[in-house]
């Protein structure tokens, strides 16, 4: 299988393994080099990638995939308060109960399509969080959110409000105070975190690599190109949804379990169809279709939530310190629009620029500027550019 | 609040320095400057030190996140010495000399919480790990405040929580990083009870509505007990979705139930809404059992309040701290707040504030920012003049202990300001819970390293 | 996609005696109404083994209705369409490829996102593998023998310039290839076309033909809808002529050119 | 008895919100085939036309006032309507009070701008986009929308009080002879009435007007209609212009019930998706039906004596029932087979 990777996917893993893992250093000089934003964009872009098996490939719109996401971390957390802090466990039981949850929920939604299927999994999506927030308390947490605990002292109390870890009680693993969880005792904060999630963003990338370039994948494309010829080719599609439903939500339950991993608390509010809503909009910014594009588009909507919006006037007063002073209140007052408080309009108007102007996504716009570059020396070389395109996208 | 305001400018600058110089040290050497001096998490290296404002900047509760950010950037000013000083002249403790903390100069960093945990919680880390920010403040939720302290205590840096009225908070979910200046649903029951008492009298008939996570079922609970003991009974309880937006099929069933008292266990929208709804469906002026049928909002927000307009006229409620209070702590704080951005302080800016000035004059009283010495500068620290009388910061759960003020919404307002009026002042002994009551426990605390 | 909504109707497989054996496909006594109108009433029609039998009828007269009822697409009010044996009514387009039933469609229909190769490959894929096969690992990159087949048939239609270059940038004449190529690759024991020439230049109609031509030398079964008699008379080994939802007429091309009735049932259309 | 009759009439008032909203962006979705994720913030425009006509009257000048302090314990600066100082407190008061339905003028106005300013700015390029670039790029507009209001207004609710005549509740059991129980707020009573009459207006325009009967025919089908050489365009810029109305007013007209405030349209735009969905994309009829069958079933989901059996079940209702209808019905209600379903 790793054989009929061309050459361009060879020099594309490479280079995105090359790239993640020198994140710490490349993202320096915009000030995202610390661990906790390196693994977000780690997180989300394993959920972005997973979004785009279904979304990309198939051309099914999810606006559900967020309730995955939930599932997987309170596995995760569930798995750390009644098993061990060691975070295999917990990653296996997360991508297991998303997938289950994932393939009840597309068994379900699958057997409608486009807007209505959009919806279906809206529905369930928002069923999900609202009983999480209220009613599935006992399970959830809650508002407050479901976290690590000291092992309970009796069992007159709670499992919420006191841990069991038998695995790490019967290994005798000694506790201080709220444990950390971790990978055979390495702690999975910070850098250590970030490169564990790396790992399996590149392993992830990996994945969906080999499924867009193997006959399945090729049968998910075809999907979005044409369902109802694909069913006359001899092809049942329904089985291959379900399976790129389970398999995206699978990775969206690995999202979630990390999320608990390097931040040990799970909270109902990841569930909203805001949430849902968010991992559409990193798809669609990067590029949905293409392999890069989604994680992409998910580190630049983790800065803008991480870094846009913590640029108050102050900052920008520094940032133009430069030039005169009347200009420069002109010019904080004008950026204050977009910053600080106001990052929500800068991400609004993104969107509408980029949809209107690059359907395809940020990736797209990489095309079009290399096409750009290389269209003035022969028409042969745009040829090629078009081709590759294709190679791109499939 | 114009850009132009000089001191502000000055102020958000030094503010923005932390940030700026931060951005551009490369990590390695920040992390090596930090393995030099493995004492505490994040020890300033320079001669500022930074904080971490972490408030809601979008999102139902930006107002009241908007107004907090105000009050740090005059703790902040007060701190390093501009303005006028503002409680700084009126606090018990005069450890700290206007020249900053510990001789740095103080600077700090913002984020936005979203009011959502994760969120908040990226944000603080962002604060903790990029910017270097040794302490964290702010939140508009209790949600929030208990995710953001949890952080902190893993991270090793202090929490000051800002707006948060879950028992929870310092209950089941204290930490010994985190101190809480604003008070709970456990002292709001104890402090309305004999009010509501004093007012409807002893035979009533109440009918929760409750907003249906965690905040609303604690502060069902303490309304229930306080005012089951006054002999009240308790006709139903009902839980309405958070963010219901209409509540017409909750509030019908009101009217028919038998009940004379209505209490919202809501905050926020869900209170602006509920109330409104409620006044609409003329629950104010029915007559029930032969009595005036009562509505009772156990947690007022004056930010909030503004949204329910007239519908907040005659009814109850309980509050941190209000604007128009005479003691002089109070008046010094909201002559500072209001001659800098031109309208009064809400009691989400004063906690916070408060929360800041405490912070500070424990770490100058530590000698240190190290989070074990400060913290234990706050633990067990009485103190007085922030605006709430005589206060205790208990060490064993972190709880301030201080007068709670009773509200009603007044009938015929000043100004847009002057929508609630202090009714009575609920002394602190009578507010006062063993701190077992609520469970949970501190563990010891984490300095970082 | 609407399909799987259709109710599907009388499902039970019964035992059908294949009759004739070199009967391929056995239209059994199929009625099918639309809301009281009538689209096919009574049609019995067999097609051997190996023949290339042309359906025709003027507008509206139940060609493609009694098409979309053969691949399962439509269920008949009554009747039953056999198969190799097989029951085809309630089954669904993919069991019914599955059986050996290919179909070109009235309007092209191909992949468009995909590559020329891609698009063959994929019914190449579904002959070999079933309906469903999930694999995410395995890629027709690394299969020689099935590819080199895909490229013989590409290459067989014309395309051979076109293999790399995605669907959506062929003519619609070569996306008929293109088609064409993707049932062929199967190899069918019935091909179905719905007006393979439609809307076609006549020098591509030509084209077409020899293609058609080509195909049936191969002794392929092949069911034709077809409007274009220049077509159908160049193709047809017998012609089924239906005309208000029934038979009227059905014989080799020379008896139907002159039988009164479809003159009659043809009056005003210009092609006859 | 009583109790069910009540949430009978809350569930219409409930269902007349859902389903003016859901009517313009079933409208929008039939005729131009466009998916409006920014309908929702339409709806908050309306409201805050009430809110801006509410500022606009009090605009004022400042007035010391000697006798009066105000927090800092400065002379009281008061500020002193424009209107009253012109016509007197009478007049001024007057127009403050029914402020609200006063909006309704501005509102339309207003609302047909911004509708027809949007269509032919952004919406007409998308026409031919998929159905996830129009939720996309619609949505990026309502962010867009909202965070403009919230610079201007905050992001606190605002109230907007119903005219002080019909601010009360009105005894609805003494008029229908149910006994004096049973009461209701006068405005809630105007809103479902308001509501029915836009929808049976709206109705009647599509129904009775040559515009009405192209328009009906463009959703049935929009080649045929554009190759009979009618200016379809044309007509589609005054169907959403038509649909923006819609949604403002019933914006302004909920103010009373609902203080405002900019994050309103997202808190909708969910909610009346899910309505035109089960209704049925592009179905009029059905979007009413479902807003109505919604509004109702929601109500009496949180009756404690449902929740006690289910409990939660006030919750989901919503979501559950759309779950329910489409399994059962696969195109909604009234949906039609081919529309949206790719």
């Amino acid at each position: 299988m790793i054989a009929t990777f061309s050459r361009s996917d060879w020099l594309l893993l490479i280079a995105f393994i090359v790239i993640v893992l020198t994140l710490p250093w490349t993202m320096q000089p915009i000030g995202a080099a610390y661990p906790d934003l390196l693994q977000k964009f780690a997180i989300y872009g394993i959920f972005a990638i997973g979004f785009n098996i279904l979304f990309g490939l198939t051309g099914y719109l999810s606006f559900g995939h967020a309730a995955f996401l939930g599932v997987g971390s309170y596995a995760a957390l569930w798995s750390f308060k009644l098993l061990t802090m060691n975070v295999l466990p917990a990653l296996a039981l997360s991508i297991a109960v998303a997938g289950v949850f994932a393939f009840l929920i597309g068994y379900v939604s699958l057997r409608r399509s486009g807007i209505y299927f959009a919806i279906l999994t809206l529905a369930f999506a928002q069923m999900s969080y609202n009983l999480a927030y209220s009613v599935l308390t006992p399970i959830t947490n809650g508002e407050t959110g479901l976290q690590v605990r000291a092992i309970r002292d009796s069992a007159a109390t709670s499992l919420r409000d006191g841990d069991v870890r038998v695995i790490d009680q019967f290994l005798g693993i000694p506790e201080i105070g709220v444990p950390i969880s971790n990978l055979f005792g390495m702690k999975m904060s910070g850098y250590s975190g970030f490169y564990f999630c790396a790992a399996l963003l590149i392993l992830g990338f990996f994945l969906a690599l080999c499924i867009s370039r193997s006959n399945f994948g090729m049968v998910l494309k075809a999907i979005k190109s044409n369902r109802n010829r694909l069913e006359y080719t001899g092809v049942n599609t329904r089985p291959y949804l379900i399976a790129a439903f389970v398999i995206s939500g699978m990775y969206a339950g690995l999202a979630g379990s990390l999320l608990s991993i390097t931040d040990p608390i799970a909270g109902a509010e990841r569930m909203q169809w805001t949430a849902s809503g968010e991992v559409v909009l990193m798809t669609i910014l990067g590029g949905a279709g293409t392999l890069v594009g989604p994680v992409l588009g998910a580190g630049v909507i983790k800065y803008a939530e991480q870094k846009v919006s913590s640029w108050n006037e102050g900052i920008l007063h520094n940032a133009v310190a430069l030039l005169p002073e009347p200009l420069q209140d002109l010019l904080v007052w004008f950026f204050s629009f977009f910053v600080g408080e106001g990052w929500h309009l800068t991400l609004g108007l993104m969107f509408m620029i980029i949809v209107i102007f690059l359907p395809g996504g940020l990736m797209e716009g990489f095309r079009r500027l290399r096409r750009a570059f290389s269209g003035g020396r022969s028409a042969d070389s745009a040829k090629t550019a078009t081709t590759s395109t294709v190679q791109e996208k499939s | 609040m114009s850009f132009r305001n000089p001191s502000r400018r000055k102020v958000l600058k030094i503010g923005a320095a932390a940030g700026v110089t931060t951005l551009a040290t490369p990590y390695f050497f920040s992390r090596g400057a930090f393995a030099q001096s493995m004492d505490y998490r994040n020890a300033p290296q320079g001669d500022s030190v930074t904080l971490g404002f972490n408030v809601p900047q979008t999102g139902a509760y930006a107002d009241e996140g908007a107004d907090e950010l105000r009050a740090y950037q005059l703790a902040v000013e007060h701190l390093n010495g501009e303005g006028d000083g503002g409680m700084l002249n009126t606090f018990s403790s005069k450890a700290l000399e206007g020249n900053g903390v510990n001789g740095k100069k103080v600077a700090f960093v913002t984020g936005d919480t979203q009011t959502k945990s994760d969120a908040a919680r990226a944000s603080a880390k962002r604060m903790i790990e990029n910017d270097g920010a040794l302490m964290i403040t702010g939140g508009s939720s209790s949600g929030v405040a208990i995710a953001v302290q949890g952080l902190c205590q893993e991270a090793g840096v202090i929490f000051m929580a800002g707006l948060t009225h879950s028992n929870d908070t310092t209950g089941k979910d204290k930490r010994a990083n985190g101190f809480r200046h604003f008070f709970n649903t456990e002292m709001t029951g104890a402090a309305l009870a004999p009010v509501l008492k004093n007012a409807y009298g002893t035979d009533r008939k109440a009918y929760h509505l409750t907003a249906d996570y965690t905040w609303g079922w604690s502060q069902e609970g303490s309304i229930k007990k306080y005012s089951e003991e006054l002999g009240w009974e308790t006709v139903d309880a009902v839980r309405t979705p958070l963010g219901a937006g209409d509540f017409s099929q909750y509030l019908t069933p009101v009217l028919n139930s038998g009940a004379d008292v209505l209490i919202l266990n809501h905050y926020g929208k869900d209170m602006v809404n509920s109330l409104t709804q409620a006044v609409q469906f003329g629950l104010r002026d029915k007559q029930v059992n032969g009595k005036d049928f009562a509505i009772v909002v156990p947690l007022y927000s004056r930010l909030m309040a503004q949204g329910a307009g007239e519908a907040v006229k005659g009814i109850f409620g309980s509050t941190n701290w209000h604007w128009s209070l005479q003691d002089e702590g109070s008046k010094a704080f909201v002559k500072s707040f209001g001659e800098k951005y031109g309208f009064p302080p809400s009691q989400a800016a004063h906690t916070c504030y408060c929360q800041t000035l405490l912070y500070a004059d424990a770490a100058q009283r530590a000698g240190t920012f190290r989070p074990s010495e400060v913290g234990k500068a706050l633990e067990g620290f009485d103190f007085d003049g922030l605006g709430n009388g005589p206060v205790l910061y208990r060490a064993a759960d972190h709880q301030c202990f201080k007068d709670v003020l009773v509200v009603k919404g007044k009938e015929n307002p000043d100004s847009q300001f002057d929508l609630l009026e202090v009714v009575e002042v609920t002394p602190r002994d009578q507010v006062e819970y063993p701190p077992e009551l609520l469970g949970g426990e501190l563990g010891p605390y984490n300095d970082g390293v | 996609m609407a399909v799987a909504d259709i109710p599907t109707g009388e499902t039970s497989e019964r035992e059908f005696a294949s009759g004739v054996p070199d009967k391929v496909l056995h239209i059994d006594d199929v009625h099918k109404s639309f809301a009281g109108l009538h689209a096919l009433s009574n049609v019995d029609l067999d097609v051997r083994h190996g023949e290339t039998h042309a359906i025709i009828g003027p507008n509206g007269a139940g060609k493609s209705t009694l098409l979309n009822v053969c691949v399962g697409r439509l269920p008949p009010d009554r009747g039953a369409v056999i198969f190799d044996g097989h029951v085809l009514t309630g089954k669904t387009p993919h069991e019914i490829n599955q059986l050996g039933v290919a179909r070109v469609f009235q309007t092209p229909e191909v992949f468009l996102d995909l590559s020329v190769l891609q698009n063959v490959m994929v019914p190449a894929l579904s002959k070999r593998d079933g309906p469903f096969k999930l694999n995410p690992f395995a890629a027709f990159a690394g299969e020689t023998e099935i590819r080199d087949e895909a490229e013989a048939v590409i290459a067989s239609v014309g395309l051979a310039d076109h293999m790399r270059d995605t669907a959506s940038s062929l003519s619609r004449g070569d996306k008929r290839r293109l088609e064409l190529a993707m049932c062929l690759i199967q190899h069918p024991k019935l091909l179905l076309l719905d007006e393979p020439t439609a809307g076609m230049a006549r020098h591509d109609t030509n084209a077409t033909i020899d293609l058609l031509k080509r195909i049936k030398e191969g002794g392929m079964t092949k069911v034709i809808i077809e409007h274009d008699m220049h077509v159908v008379f160049s193709l047809a080994d017998r012609i089924t002529v239906l005309a208000g939802g029934r038979i009227i007429a059905q014989g080799r091309p020379e008896e139907i050119k002159n039988n009164p009735k479809v003159k009659e049932a043809y009056l005003g259309e210009e092609q006859v | 008895m009583d109790a069910i009759f009540l949430q009978i009439l809350n569930g219409l008032d409930k269902g007349g919100a859902y389903a003016l909203i859901a009517l313009g962006l079933t409208l929008i979705f039939g005729t131009l085939g466009v998916v409006n994720f920014a309908h929702g913030a339409l709806f908050m425009l309306g409201a805050f036309c009430a809110v801006t006509l509410n500022r606009l009257l009090n605009t004022s000048f400042d007035r010391v006032n000697e006798a009066k302090v105000d927090f800092l314990g400065k002379p009281l600066v008061e500020k002193v309507p424009y209107l009253e100082q012109w016509f007197g407190p009478e007049v001024s008061g007057f127009l403050l009070d029914w402020s609200v339905p006063i909006s309704l003028l501005l509102a339309v106005f207003v609302m047909a701008l911004i509708g027809v300013a949007m269509e032919r700015g952004l919406i007409k390029h998308f026409y031919n986009r998929p159905h996830a670039d129009q939720i996309l790029v619609t949505f990026g507009l309502a962010i867009v929308l909202q965070e403009i209001i919230r610079h201007f207004f905050g992001a606190n609710p605002i109230p907007q009080p119903a005219p002080d005549i019909v601010a009360g509740a009105a005894n609805v059991g003494g008029l229908l002879g149910l006994g004096d129980n049973v009461y209701y707020p006068w405005w809630r009573l105007i809103y479902f009435l308001f509501s029915a009459l836009v929808i049976g207006g709206v109705f009647a325009f599509l129904q009775f007007t040559t515009f009405g009967m192209v328009v009906r025919a463009g959703m049935h089908d929009r080649e045929t209609v554009g190759l009979l050489g009618i200016n379809i365009q044309r007509r589609f810029t005054i169907v959403f212009g038509l649909a923006a109305v819609v949604a403002g007013v019933a914006g302004a007209m909920y103010t009373p019930i609902l203080p405002p405030d900019y994050h309103m349209g997202m808190d909708f735009l969910v909610l009346s998706f899910v309505v035109v969905v089960v209704g049925g994309m592009g179905s009029l009829t059905g979007a009413v039906l479902a807003g109505f069958l919604l509004g109702i079933l929601q109500s009496f989901a949180s009756m404690t004596e449902v929740k006690s059996i289910l409990p939660g079940i006030d919750q989901i209702i919503i979501y559950l029932v759309a779950v329910i209808v489409l399994l059962i019905r696969p195109r909604g209600l009234m949906g039609r087979p081919g529309v949206a379903e790719d």
